[in-house]
């Protein structure tokens, strides 16, 4: 448990965890679901009670697509995509932490790769 | 010299848990023209009471200062056991050191400072307090009722029972509202217009009972006990008192394409039309948009067989006035429209359907007779899922309503029930979020659903619905097996969220009667006064107050029509003694008063005045009708001259106030 | 428990009957607390305010005074707040000329069903308030001859 | 007609066709795109952490050079129109993220999302209109049948993109028409191409890419369009499905009968 986190959380993201219903739409979205270990509706629970060392460990922040359609959805404004890039943005504060490091890049390179991807890939898993 | 007595509330510990009400009393003991200030556990006990009256008496009164609750709860209480001790009700000044002052401190001592101010203050008025005498105002014996659904139908047929002219006003062709359209009702399952229809007939038998169909409130003015209203009867072309509603008319139209919104448009109908066949009154209508006589002059089938000679293109609306001395609003809902969910594929599917739609497709009487067929196809849906809390309970902005629409878990229990029972080979699946069955036998009911008709009950809601080669790919979550569903579903049944009717909006303004940001009229108290709006002679039944049930709505409408007996069993009603007057000394009639009143209750005299050296002036001044005020204050602050002032409210009774809250 | 030593502004809040008393009222059924320094005047509707209510608080030391009416279009009386709005605009310039902030007079319309607005509202006017200090009080002259 | 032109990095080498075709329809409909001088990478990712302030920047000084020359911003790639114009409205809407950026770029006037920013199928469908442009195409594509890929970048948070209907969009269906082919409707085209997830080890990306590819097909798409070099990329190599992937710009060029040099 930790509150203190929860409120970082929180405030980084701009919406209020405690306003979800547990009404399971973002679950019931999300095109991710098989990828992530905790899926939207229990992230949201989880941030709201504190949990957030676990997600903080979890991989399943690296495998958000961003493809806001939890966003889109949400009846209650909570957006979990806004929590779950809060928790990931928190995890790469972290020194060393990254998710993916520069040098890493080029062995998953090819030719054709846009470098919008790379960018993207950079800011979403790295400081 | 005034002789005021305080008497300070402990309303039990509510107030006396946070104010020192002994020394209240103490305090304002001490303040001028008081001569008795006493405590008391409960004031408005008899007790309580008479703890006042006594003091009136024996003090010899002349102004009553209570320091309690909110004179919201108990000023009229109070003003009568100042009337019993005979004194006048107006020299009675209420503090409110409950609701305004020891519920929401907490620091003992700041709360006892201001429960002692608001006490001056009150103290300070009251010394400036009138003997007002109210007047009294006729009450027309007559009641108005606008909407005809079961709610409107159930207090018009109250009133009528009770022996008082009613009207009602509906804005559709018919009598039955939303109610004509269900197939069964829950939790007995009986038949929606089976016990319907008899109501509806009967409203149409009751020679205290006038309809007026396809009509609506155009204007009203007035107030309680007198109410002047003006309804247009929409033309509908067809003579109400000549049709005998045989129906040739109407399969003898060549206009056959008309989206028939009885069926909500999964079926058409003709341009002459009667919506249903047990509509009341039972008289054809042509829909003006479709008609090709009434558009381009060409035509005129529907007047040549008519045997009775009913049929009139010329007709036009009609207005109509009339005076009422009560009006009930019972303008019931609508299901929102569902194109912004198109997540759920509303509009890209014909098989996703809200569920009062599927309530058309299972209905004896619907497009499909009864007979549950895909809309796509006409093929007999094998997979079905319902989705729960569509737009209902939703904070995202511009997308839903934030309430729960209460009827949804039911009726959707009743439409899973009804497939599985009449279609045993159906998979039903309900996606749920909570199950909210708070009613006599309505968890029994849902439980039966689940434990005798096997539907599918899984918590979780629907995140995306895709049709897809004939099918609908429902993809969802199951929060409590972790899983995400993929169902490959015929048909998709959405619970729409309802809200209140269009018309509700533009008549609560014509009302005066106030609404919530839902639109939903609200009540004068929301539990002691919940079929009264806060505008006198305002009635509020069924859903236009909120989201009701049959069983609820009809309990309401009764309730409603209760009250409305009661007003109307006066001969005369007391009106609002605090009302504007003008000093014609000071009035220069310029008119500025009466332009800014609402209400029409101004109006100006050329009066006889004693000038200098025994001339007579004649001057313009301003009269007030007390029974026409309402007692805003308006013109007060208008008024260039000051000349204007508000009984009860005056302008020195207020500064005073202030005086005292700044001291 | 601490000496109240700091100081805390005289506020006087005008509500009209039908819905911004109400909405005090259901703030209070609530348990929404708001500053104990916020005192509640009641008139019929916001309309009966009468601009000099407002000068004669602060001619009497209130450091802020609030006028709370019904929204607009729901007025009891159909138009009151609108007149309301309209002399409070023209209040407002007025008490720029006299030199009194703008701030510490506010219109705001809180409904019957709007407790926890009512209590926001007085929350954040008080800390407005507060935060502008004491007022420098109007004083009317012919009392002091 | 002229409007500033932000056109991003990949536009200027891997999407260039996107890029390119783009400008020449663009001429051949008489409106003109002035690119922006010195305009930097919009951060390829819209930063969704409120605290992130120096990840906003190069957005807002697209933004405030539009402002400066009266112009809109006209954006074509999918990803920089999303960042872009969500940043706007942060600095419209959001005081904290105004003020940070404010104080941080010390701009002569405080830029307060004052620019008004389009997609290049905003222009075509509310200045050109799809009617008019129908009527410029002299090579119509008839008889093909297309299917739209939306994506999630040009319509989702509907409530700040204010693009289309999030949940059943029609932009690119109409465009489809207007250039004379027939569009083909399919349930996966507003859902993720597996985005930025490609770098990922596992190949998701791919997968998610050829379940979108599979359903275009499953319902008879012969080609798709799209705004995204990125998702151009990820269809393209998508694993379990095929078909042909083009920029909506390049199909536009070839409608109005213009010859664009690859």
């Amino acid at each position: 448990m930790n509150r203190d986190l929860t409120q970082t959380v929180a405030r980084i993201a701009g919406v209020n965890p405690r306003a979800c219903m547990r009404c399971g739409k973002c679950t019931g979205a999300c095109p991710a679901y098989d990828e992530m270990e905790y899926h939207p509706h229990q992230f949201v629970s989880m941030v709201e009670t504190g949990r957030i060392d676990e997600l903080l460990r979890s991989k399943g922040i690296y495998t958000c697509l961003s493809c806001f359609a939890c966003i889109e959805r949400c009846p209650r404004q909570v957006e979990p995509a806004r929590l779950i890039e809060a928790v990931r943005v928190l995890a790469e504060r972290k020194q060393g932490a990254d998710h993916l490091r520069p040098q890493d890049i080029p062995a998953r390179l090819d030719p054709d790769m846009p470098q919008q991807a790379i960018t993207s890939a950079l800011r979403k898993y790295r400081r | 010299m005034q002789r005021i007595g305080v008497f300070v509330c402990w309303c039990g510990t509510n107030i006396a848990a946070t104010v020192d009400v002994q020394a209240v009393s103490d305090a304002l003991a001490k303040e001028p023209g008081v001569v008795l200030s006493a405590n008391y556990q409960y004031m408005c006990s008899q007790t309580g009471q008479d703890l006042i009256e006594t003091a009136i008496r024996e003090h010899a009164l002349t102004g009553v200062v209570i320091c309690s609750c909110s004179p919201r709860m108990h000023e009229q209480t109070f003003r009568k056991t100042v009337a019993r001790a005979g004194l006048n009700p107006y020299l009675l000044e209420i503090a409110n050191i409950r609701e305004q002052c020891s519920w929401i401190h907490k620091d003992r001592a700041q709360a006892t400072e201001k429960a002692i101010i608001l006490g001056r203050a009150a103290i300070a008025k009251v010394q400036l307090n009138t003997p007002l005498q109210a007047g009294q105002s006729p009450v027309t014996k007559r009641a108005l009722v606008i909407g005809g659904g079961i709610a409107g139908i159930q207090t018009a047929l109250d009133i009528a029972e009770a022996g008082f002219a009613v009207d009602i006003v509906e804005k559709q062709p018919t009598i039955g509202g939303k109610m004509t359209q269900l197939d069964k009702t829950f939790p007995t399952l009986d038949c929606a217009a089976c016990i319907l229809t008899p109501k509806m007939v009967d409203c149409a038998q009751n020679e205290k009972i006038r309809i007026f169909s396809y009509s609506e409130v155009e204007a009203v003015s007035g107030f309680v006990g007198s109410f002047r209203v003006t309804i247009r009867k929409k033309a509908r072309y067809v003579r109400e008192d000549v049709c005998t509603g045989c129906g040739l008319c109407t399969e003898k139209c060549p206009q056959k394409k008309v989206p028939n919104a009885f069926n909500l448009g999964l079926d058409t109908r003709r341009a002459i039309y009667i919506p249903f066949a047990q509509a009341v009154p039972k008289v054809a209508v042509i829909d003006a948009d479709y008609c090709s006589m009434l558009k381009n002059g060409k035509c005129g089938v529907c007047a040549k067989v008519c045997a009775a000679g009913a049929i009139d293109y010329t007709q036009k609306d009609e207005l109509v006035e009339c005076e009422y001395g009560a009006i009930v609003a019972a303008t019931g809902y609508n299901p929102i429209d569902l194109s912004g969910y198109d997540e759920f594929a509303y509009s890209r599917s014909p098989d996703v359907v809200s569920s009062l739609e599927f309530e058309r497709l299972m209905n004896a009487a619907g497009p499909t007779g009864g007979t549950l067929l895909r809309p796509s196809d006409k093929t007999h849906p094998k997979t079905i899922v319902f989705v729960q809390c569509v737009g209902s309970r939703c904070s995202a902005e511009g997308k839903g309503k934030t309430y729960c629409s209460k009827i949804c878990c039911m009726y959707t229990a009743k439409h899973a029930m009804l497939c599985r029972e009449k279609y045993p080979d159906t998979d039903v699946y309900v996606f749920y979020i909570d199950v909210r069955t708070p009613g006599k036998n309505f968890d029994e009911f849902y439980r039966r659903a689940v434990e005798e008709y096997g539907v599918h009950y899984i918590k979780g809601m629907v995140g995306k619905v895709s049709p897809e080669g004939g099918k609908l790919k429902v993809q969802a979550s199951d929060l409590l097996d972790g899983r995400q569903l993929h169902i490959d579903a015929d048909m998709v049944v959405l619970a729409a969220a309802i809200e209140p009717d269009k018309s509700a909006r533009p008549l609560a303004t014509m009302l005066t009667a106030s609404m919530d940001t839902n639109d939903f009229f609200t009540e004068a108290h929301p539990k002691l006064r919940p079929v009264e709006s806060p505008t006198a002679g305002v009635f509020l039944s069924g859903c236009c107050q909120g989201p009701k049930d049959i069983p609820e709505t009809v309990a309401q409408a009764s309730a409603a029509a209760s009250k409305v007996i009661g007003l109307l069993s006066k001969d005369s009603i007391v009106c609002n003694p605090c009302v504007a007057q003008p000093d014609e000394l000071m009035c220069n009639g310029c008119s500025s008063c009466e332009k800014v009143c609402p209400y029409g209750a101004i109006t100006y005299l050329d009066k006889e005045f004693r000038g200098p050296n025994r001339t007579t002036l004649l001057r313009r001044v301003a009269q007030v009708n007390p029974a026409v005020c309402q007692g805003c204050g308006a013109c007060t602050v208008a008024c260039p001259s000051g000349a204007m002032d508000l009984k009860g409210f005056s302008n020195r009774q207020i500064m005073a106030e202030v005086d005292a809250i700044c001291r | 428990m601490q000496v109240n030593s700091e100081w805390k502004p005289t506020i006087v809040a005008f509500c009209c009957n039908w819905c911004s008393y109400a909405g005090a009222d259901l703030s209070g059924t609530n348990r929404l607390s708001y500053p104990a320094n916020v005192r509640i005047i009641r008139i019929p509707c916001s309309c009966r305010l009468n601009p000099m209510f407002i000068l004669r608080a602060f001619q009497r030391g209130a450091d802020g005074v609030i006028l709370c009416g019904c929204h607009p279009g729901d007025c009891r009386y159909t138009t009151g707040n609108y007149y309301a709005r309209r002399r409070m605009t023209l209040l407002f310039s007025m008490l720029d000329y006299l030199g009194i902030e703008r701030a510490r007079t506010r219109v705001e319309w809180v409904s019957a069903a709007e407790g926890a607005k009512f209590a926001a509202t007085m929350n954040d006017f008080v800390q407005t308030v507060t935060a502008l200090g004491e007022n420098r009080r109007l004083e009317d002259l012919r009392c002091k001859a | 007609m002229v409007f500033s032109y932000f056109p991003g990095c990949t536009l200027k080498n891997k999407g260039a066709r996107l890029d390119l075709c783009g400008r020449r329809a663009a001429e051949a409909l008489g409106f003109t795109l002035e690119e922006l001088p010195e305009w930097q990478c919009c951060g390829g990712v819209y930063p969704q952490a409120r605290d992130e302030i120096a990840t906003r920047l190069s957005s807002v000084r697209a933004l405030d050079a539009a402002r400066r020359k009266g112009q809109s911003l006209v954006t074509l790639c999918s990803a920089c129109h999303h960042v872009i114009r969500r940043v706007n409205g942060d600095m419209q809407r959001d005081a904290q993220i105004r003020g940070a950026v404010n104080r941080y770029l010390q701009l002569d006037t405080p830029y307060e999302g004052q620019t008004q920013v389009l997609h290049y199928l905003e222009v075509l469908r509310d200045v050109i209109g799809f009617d008019e442009l129908a009527r410029r195409v002299t090579r119509p594509l008839t008889g093909q049948r297309i299917g739209a890929y939306y994506g999630c970048l040009l319509l989702r948070p509907s409530r700040e993109m204010c693009f289309d209907d999030p949940e059943n969009p029609t932009i690119l269906e109409q465009f489809i028409r207007a250039i004379g082919a027939e569009p083909v409707y399919y349930a996966m085209r507003n859902e993720c191409c597996g985005g930025y997830t490609v770098l990922e080890p596992g190949g998701r990306a791919q997968k998610q890419a050829g379940k979108v590819l599979a359903n275009a097909a499953a319902c008879g798409a012969q080609t798709l369009i799209t705004a995204c070099p990125l998702c151009m990329y990820n269809l393209q190599k998508s694993v379990g499905g095929e078909l042909p992937v083009r920029y909506f710009t390049e199909l536009l060029a070839q409608a109005l009968g213009l010859e664009v040099e690859s």
